[in-house]
């Protein structure tokens, strides 16, 4: 058995302490810094890949996944809107959440893997920066119709300008131009202390989660179901897509995991911004409050044995 | 009041969720005001807790100092646009100034 | 003044030891403030200087806005639970609000 | 207006340059400022966009609550001193205060 | 000779550049996230040794250590309150900064060892933990006798969930539960940079003392005494203790080190909320602006040779 | 050939996401930790070398440089008066600027010379730390006259209590001390992490001088003629007096590069304070927007060649 990795309970230790009102509290300036570092390394890991292999090769795999993500969010939607009864406007965006990814649990399930030892593509934070885009236009159109008011051009500079793209796509293109021997006099910063820098920001997105399930009470059952019920099922589309593109087991099990995964930076900052009368507090407590800690305890090994599954029943 | 009059000037305070700062500052320079000043905040409101602790918790909180008219224009500009769906108070007091002619 | 008078509110501002923060928040909810806002700050003052370098000499700055008995009873509580033994000053002015149900 | 007399005192508030707050503070003591309080802040006036990135582009925002007499002394040494080298801005509001007698 | 410890080095650069009134201030979000690394690593580390040894063994150890957490405030409030003539509140907490520890003086005190390659006992972070709480219950009880007007909750809340105490109990448990082989993926974080993330901390230190010290003038010699004495006459009773546990000399050495330090995190917090009354500048004059430059600058060494002593008197 | 320094790309990234105006922003506190460590770096590297070799032998360059520091300045100074048409006060803080040195382009040039394994003279942080100071001096006197009213002891606080000179002489001192050996156990943080640190630090310079081009328009181009001139002509100079003291061909470039780099921490911040009526937008346009992106873009490996060239004509 494996033993429990140290960064779940960096987690579990801001949770409780969150929940038990501790007085800890991370400046935001070091929750700002961190998560640069975190974003800046997964792109440069990604870089360094690329420049490895030529980029045809991936063209088949990163539009089966544009695919995906624009498919997500338009099944999230009516079950958000019929069974959940929300307002257009916000299964709009919860959908938009969930069809997006999190670079949080990516990172979670980089380090679980690693841990394990166990093989996935390296070119995953490629599929990771392809699945951030999709989700949030098809939100925005569920919210607001093709409609000539909605200003394409803020929402394009929402999207493809903000703090995680930017930097996710940089890190990605200077891993790709300097290629592995030019990164290796940052490697110490950036690889090294990956998994510390890690820990240091779950730490902090479980004191986050906890200040968020305070307003699950509100929101009640179906948010919860929807919050775990969802990734789970879209884990399965992942997986199988994974299996599909011909993707090793581990990269499967990462491919659904990123499926599976709802975001909780880039969609709702551009959310607030092109669907303003959609309420933050709800796709946030779904998407941090409930789905966050799923992925991050249960969903990770959950989706390793679904991949497992996958390809022994699919066969190779 | 003992403030003479031709350097009276409105100050507005805007307290805002810090995701529309880029949009509120386009605002403000279109709707005629000469400058701003901003700072961080955390608060509590109608809309609940906002700690800070990290974007979506943000606030900031943004002064003017400017005319009566700009300062109408501006408020009415941000309650018809803003105030439904943002987490957003503003007040409005009066303040002398030294140079009315930067304002 | 131009002000119209249902739309007048009390603004409290107060500047005091970052660590009553969370006790002085529950005295602020308890004592009827709808909202408040709070900012870092660093200062000078009977107390000395304060200059936010590290937590036991930091300073926050609240902001609330309220009708004047609130406005009243929160600087009546704060001074008698608070002036002697911390860092504290408060002052008072009018402002007008744009919602005042909100308020 | 409801303010007793004896507790109105002036609310000068300056936005100015980082780079310049030591010498400032210096000036508020010999003044006759009781005190001060200090935020970090960004903005836009007549020299531009201080975004607060850097050293450089930093401002504060200080607030000083004192009579009316030390008020006027100060804005005139900082309009002699500083207005026209430095990015500053000041206002002045009337306020109530708590315990006259710290002012 | 063993060279001059350049942490020691950082923590003088601060104080000389404070003096000189220099245009140095490091960002209070630098602080926090320095000593957010700092309080986590010592916890890990303990933690990390905890899993190797049956807990039962320690609890001696915890017990005298608990007994001597209550008892040396108890020695320095007579002290202070008759000899020093302070007022009741002032001499209980400045009492309760002297019974209780520093966690910035336990590092250092690591260091000096570490330096030194001189073994100590690897469970010393939890009887740091355990030091830290009972002076701070013996101050407020001091302060206001047994009044039913205290609100243990809130005291009880301050003491045991303030930021100090979470992050080493939290560093302790990930630790233990971790294991050596499960820390491994941090260690460059928070093992690899301690030291250096140690000097930053010194630097800024520096700079808090040497504002402190502005106050010293104003409280005259009797608190200039105190603070190098009481933390000298901790370090015999801290000593006698460790070796009397059984503890190696480097141990006891710590040991002492431990009970001559003074609070400055933990206990001014505690304080401000339980016992407002008490002059805060007062006893972080003490314990910032004498006793931690005292410790860092001639206790940590004197306290070694201290404990070789009673090692070689008392017999090992 | 070697590969693109990923550090080079970082500034770009910063460069574009700045032009694109992303919604991307350094948090001001992160800006002061990495220059903080940046400086302590360097000076910690140079007291290092300080250590290994007698301080009389450095005495004729430092001397030499000191000249040079004195000599730039009053060069610049002329031809921005006459030329440039500035006002007085403008053009002696933009001489400056000129003749003072910037850290950021030294660490840019070390990380370069670095990664080629190409050797220069190891006490370089101490020629920048001397040649940080005459420019300010000249500036203010060609700015004021040697007039009475010039506060000098100000002045002086400025210049030498200001952060950057406090923690490169504060960290080359600690090197001096402690030596190679005292400095092993904070090698992790100040020197492994220090390429790493740099990256974040030129992204956050490309942001900042992203901003600073917005004003260049304004100046014209006189201000950017002069400030890709200006620092070609002080390198030429640079290099041969690195050549006539008998620095290797590695030490020659540095030297070069120093001579060629613009201020932009301690320069502003004394210009601010001793010459208020000097506009700072047009010396921080000249010095961030063109000076420095020129340095580090395209100077460095052109003073390396000025360097061969200077010692093939002239002789090693
Ligand atoms: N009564 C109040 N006094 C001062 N600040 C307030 C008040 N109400 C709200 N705020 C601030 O305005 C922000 C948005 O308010 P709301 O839209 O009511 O949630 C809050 O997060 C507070 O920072
Ligand atoms: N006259 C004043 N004007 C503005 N702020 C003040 C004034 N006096 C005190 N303060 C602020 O209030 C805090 C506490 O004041 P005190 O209790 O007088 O030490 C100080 O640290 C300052 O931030
Ligand atoms: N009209 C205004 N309202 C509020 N703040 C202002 C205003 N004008 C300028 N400021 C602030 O004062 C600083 C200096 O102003 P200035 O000297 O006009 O560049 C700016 O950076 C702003 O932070
Ligand atoms: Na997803
Ligand atoms: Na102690
Ligand atoms: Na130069």
């Amino acid at each position: 058995m494996n033993p429990i990795d140290p960064i779940i309970l960096f987690f579990l230790l801001g949770l409780i302490a969150g929940l038990a009102r501790a007085e800890l509290r991370l400046p935001a300036a070091i929750y700002d810094f961190v998560s640069i570092l975190l974003l800046l390394a997964i792109g440069l890991k990604g870089g360094i890949e690329l420049a490895k292999q030529p980029f045809g090769d991936l063209l088949p795999q990163i539009l089966a996944v544009l695919v995906m993500g624009f498919a997500l969010p338009l099944v999230a939607y009516p079950v958000l809107r019929h069974l959940g009864r929300f307002k257009r406007a916000d299964a709009a965006s919860i959908a938009a959440h969930y069809g997006s990814v999190s670079v949080g649990t990516y990172a979670v399930a980089v380090a679980y893997f690693g841990t394990r030892e166990i093989f996935f593509e390296a070119h995953m934070p490629l599929l990771l920066v392809v699945l951030e885009v999709p989700a949030i236009l098809v939100g925005i159109v569920l919210a607001r119709g093709m409609s000539r008011e909605t200003r394409w051009g803020a929402v394009m500079h929402e999207v493809f300008l903000g703090k995680g793209i930017v930097l996710l796509l940089g890190g990605l293109l200077i891993g790709w131009i300097a290629g592995p021997e030019g990164v290796v006099s940052i490697k110490p910063l950036f690889f090294d202390l990956f998994k510390g820098i890690l820990a240091i920001f779950l730490l902090e997105m479980g004191l986050i989660t906890a200040a968020q399930i305070g307003s699950l009470r509100q929101y009640g059952l179906f948010l919860l179901g929807f919050g775990v019920v969802m990734p789970v099922f879209s884990a399965v589309i992942g997986a199988v897509l994974g299996w599909a593109l011909g993707l090793s087991m581990g990269g499967t099990a990462v491919l659904a995991t990123l499926a599976a995964s709802a975001s909780y930076i880039a969609v709702p900052a551009a959310m607030r911004v092109s669907v303003p009368e959609a309420n933050p507090t709800l796709s946030l407590t779904a998407s941090l409050g409930i789905t966050f800690p799923f992925n991050v305890l249960v969903g990770v090994p959950l989706y390793h044995v679904m991949a497992e599954r996958v390809h022994a029943f699919l066969g190779a | 009041m003992s403030l003479a009059n031709d350097r009276i000037r409105k100050l507005l305070t805007i307290v805002t969720e810090g995701a529309i700062e880029s949009a509120l500052v386009r605002d403000l320079d279109r709707l005629g005001a000469h400058g701003y000043t901003i700072t961080e905040a955390r608060g509590k409101g109608h809309r609940g807790v906002r700690n800070a602790g990290w974007d979506a918790s943000s606030n900031i909180r943004i002064e003017v100092v400017c005319n009566a008219d700009t300062a109408a224009a501006i408020s009415a500009h941000l309650q018809a646009q803003y105030y439904d769906n943002y987490a957003m108070i503003m007040w409005v007091s009066e303040v002398e100034v030294l140079r009315p002619e930067k304002f």
